[in-house]
């Protein structure tokens, strides 16, 4: 069914390829690279700034980029940060919000299985504040759970900064739950959506979360972008980060004033094209669909992780994850010698610790394999990615490892 | 005939110039609103004094174009007197107009229907805009 | 000459159309738009943490991107920071040089003539840090000279913070002996390159400049991307702004620790496409070379000024300039009704404060008019334009401005 | 037969197996120099002696794959004994070779010689060259 999406994607068409490392970045499709070029040959100029039409079409476009991701989500216009990438908007919520609102003695709830971007900045406001970094224990499994999280909140938790899904374990954080307990505690919850918005319904009026981070690359779009939602009250509340051209109002010798948010927060020329592509990216999901997607997602893991399960020697550390990202070993081998293996055999995945070492110190292992799948993976894909594997258990258990 | 005298309407040069209902007061009875047009820099403040469910008198101040100070003028004449009801009628119908939506061609919008030559020119919709939009505005302040 | 360089850029050929907002955004031309649609189509992948061959290639580019950015202004690979462009660096020297580096008491240095993404980063540290922001008084022709800027200079200077080339004025600061004299008083020049760096060439070592800053998309680039350069040793004692994935080296559960510069300013997946489009960009500028855009700008600049003097009723602000910037109002008219005039005739130029509004309030005017040449713009064009304003001023005065 | 067997030959293997000069030592006389790998986490640690102008000792430690590993253990053979210019063209010389870059074919390069096969996997030369960068560094910082 998903076959079909192969032709969509140019660099499908001209090398042999099964990429598995849609968790680091997606593919490209032409629809996106076509929205791009219409960017940079019909209007290639500056947005808000010139009241002329080319310039008046450019800022449309980006506005109604704005208002296809919000719609995406659920949000309102005015809740869209457009940021360089989720680590900044991560990065964001920190540096205004935590820089703001958090005091000595205050507390941080997060977990090991954030990816740098979303722990390291709570670390260095928590160090910054004399605010304590509370961590929830994980299940046996490497889970969040909400009673693990009830046992660590407490009436100092000021901020709970968790991961939708996990880039290295592909569990579910149950976050809604979590976000409605810490709301009783007049907690707020920054949720990293990085590898949920790729794969599943996002609405942050369901959900209730105070913020929400995702970056373009990871779901069909270009670099160099990813938004920050924000609650309306919230945002409007928090102190810029960056100043500069478009996010003031009146500008005096020694002081200024800012725009409403979102403006506030976007200093200097946006990254225009890319939020236009962005938007185009959300269109290409939209138009297959998150439960087609969901669904193919769910097949090929179920292909894959029986494949691997019937080989000897290999170590799979999330056997019962619920989205498409499989976590694993082979025993004995470090994953970067692993990993040259399966590019011989034109097989993408990644080696490593996935940006994400405290779930790789929790699983005391020192790297690992990941494979991710996206929609223009299909069975024959895990053919090749299963066989690649045999044959790679073989040839390093005879070579020696 | 230059494209642009479709837009600069006689009427429209007339309250440019001799601007009605200019200048604000320092008068608590009067809501006031003040919009900025982030991408050109025009700036209005609008004060609307309700009274007994009419809108008694409207105030303007700002800068900007002649397509955005000139609307100003345009509203504050054009809804002084009226109810509020009626206000917020003409209010919708002149931004529905601007803006290529339907909007009701019975009512008269008098001096204001010499701004329907902005739809030609969708980058200055926004200058045309902005005195109505702050005038909404302190109408809905009223009923908070 | 120049003529020909027209065919380069795609929208040039789709529509009549004189493009005169360059210091607003720069045209893309067709070869920039061929790199970026390279790495969408062969290698649209993440950087630095896949270790198979596609991985290794983008990692290559975006490596030889730097490389071939720090060439072009004279720096080692380790001093150019990918940032989202021209603001985000220079706010980045302000919230990790200034944060740790201002006390309160010191001075820093900046002017009326600075773009807002210059001057709100270092008001904000002067009120934070209860500093004191000192503006050098500008010349009657509104230029920053030498002379002023030593009656400014003091021993509790520690950050002077000026424009190289005014993005009003078109004025070239005298910024190298500047740097030369603040050095002396132990003080580091932060150097705002966005309108220079397009237009004249740029020689770090030579300036002896401490941090330099320019965006992509005003010389031909992307948009989403700029540098910030650093002097090495400078960087290397700076704090991050941002923290995540890719700018740390080991992550425990309560801190962290970095890579070297210029790693540790790039928290997560950087703009990768917009990168090794900018460095495609570089490429194309040194293809025409400085001598000739110079020239071509300033027989441009001489014609329109010539052009402009001759109608009355029009006052350019700026007539001695030496770069292809012209500021200029229709007396009585505000420039927003002008530039729908010039726009009917298809000619695109700014009308505003250019996000300048000290120099605008300087200039004490409300607004202002700005005509801006690359090496796209011909004879013809000024022309087209002359001849606009011509019809412009009649057509205003006939209605009654 | 799998391309990957031109990569892991059995001299690497062994020396991958069975490290020799494994382990730092807590002596100061050693010069100390640490290289990661950003593009894959590996991460060594070279010590260097020496002494009247020869590489009397090399150490290594630290984490990685089985080319970065069993590269620094064939370094340290290599290099020991040599006097520091030796050490410094043999080093310059292996780097050059897994770099596709000229170098001369009349020095002995001994088991290091089986990394030529790191050329057709340019994603993993790195991970050939981080023990002998650092080993390098530690040259320098000795003659500075
Ligand atoms: C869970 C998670 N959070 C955050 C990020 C950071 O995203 P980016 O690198 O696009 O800033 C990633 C991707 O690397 C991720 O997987
Ligand atoms: C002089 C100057 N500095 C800084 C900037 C900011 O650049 P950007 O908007 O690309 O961040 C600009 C352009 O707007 C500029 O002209």
């Amino acid at each position: 069914m998903m076959q079909g999406r192969k032709k969509d994607f140019p660099i499908l068409n001209k090398q042999p390829l099964v990429y598995l490392d849609t968790a680091a970045s997606s593919l490209t499709p032409n629809a996106v690279i076509n929205k791009l070029n219409e960017y940079y040959k019909d209007y290639p100029v500056n947005v808000h700034r010139g009241v002329y039409k080319l310039s008046y079409q450019a800022t449309e476009a980006y506005h109604a980029a704005r208002q296809t991701i919000a719609d995406f989500i659920n949000a309102s216009f005015d809740e869209v940060i457009f940021t360089r990438g989720a680590s900044s908007a991560l990065n964001l919520v920190a540096l205004s919000y935590g820089e703001q609102y958090i005091n000595a003695g205050d507390e941080i709830i997060v977990s090991e299985l954030e990816h740098h971007s979303h722990i390291l900045p709570w670390q260095q406001i928590a160090k910054r504040k004399n605010a304590k970094l509370v961590y929830i224990p994980l299940s046996k499994e490497g889970r969040i759970t909400v009673e693990a999280f009830q046992s660590v909140l407490s009436n100092r938790t000021k901020v709970v900064a968790l991961t939708y899904v996990s880039n290295v374990m592909g569990y579910i954080t149950p976050i809604k739950e979590i976000i409605e307990i810490a709301h009783q505690k007049g907690a707020v919850v920054s949720v990293d959506a990085a590898q949920a918005a790729p794969h599943m319904q996002l609405d942050v009026k369901a959900l209730n979360c105070d913020f929400l981070a995702f970056s373009a690359h990871k779901m069909f779009g270009p670099t160099g972008v990813g938004i920050l939602y924000g609650k309306s009250a919230l945002l409007q509340a928090m102190p810029p980060v960056e100043y500069g051209g478009d996010m003031n109002d009146n500008v005096d010798l020694y002081d200024g004033d800012w725009k409403d948010a979102p403006y506030k927060f976007e200093a200097g020329t946006p990254p225009i094209a890319e939020a236009i592509g962005f938007a185009e990216a959300v269109r290409y999901i939209q138009s297959v669909g998150f439960d087609a997607i969901i669904k193919h997602e769910q097949g090929l893991r179920k292909q894959a992780i029986e494949g691997l399960e019937a080989i000897d020697g290999i170590t799979v550390y999330n056997k019962e994850a619920e989205t498409g990202i499989i976590n694993f070993n082979l025993d004995g081998v470090h994953p970067h010698d692993v990993v040259s293996f399966f590019d011989e055999d034109h097989i993408a995945l990644r080696a490593g610790h996935h940006c994400a070492q405290l779930l790789i110190k929790w699983l005391k292992v020192p790297a690992t394999l990941r494979a991710s799948f996206y929609i223009y993976n299909d069975a024959s894909d895990i053919e090749t990615f299963i066989d690649s594997a045999k044959r790679a258990r073989s040839f390093f258990s005879e070579i020696g490892f | 005939m230059h494209q642009l005298e479709t837009l600069y309407r006689q009427i429209i040069m007339d309250h440019y110039k001799n601007p009605r209902n200019k200048g604000l007061l320092e008068d608590d009875s009067y809501i006031k609103e003040h919009i900025k047009n982030p991408s050109c820099g025009d700036d209005i403040t609008i004060q609307t004094r309700i009274e007994n469910g009419r809108v008694k008198d409207v105030r303007h101040d700002g800068s900007g174009c002649s397509i955005c100070c000139s609307s100003a003028s345009v509203l504050s004449t054009l809804v002084k007197g009226k109810s509020v009801e009626e206000a917020n009628t003409y209010t919708k119908n002149y931004l529905n107009m601007i803006m290529k939506q339907p909007f009701d061609e019975t009512i008269d919008l008098e001096d204001a229907l010499a701004y329907q030559g902005v739809t030609k020119f969708p980058a200055r919709v926004k200058c045309a805009s902005i005195a109505w939009k702050a005038f909404e505005a302190t109408l809905k302040k009223a009923s908070e």
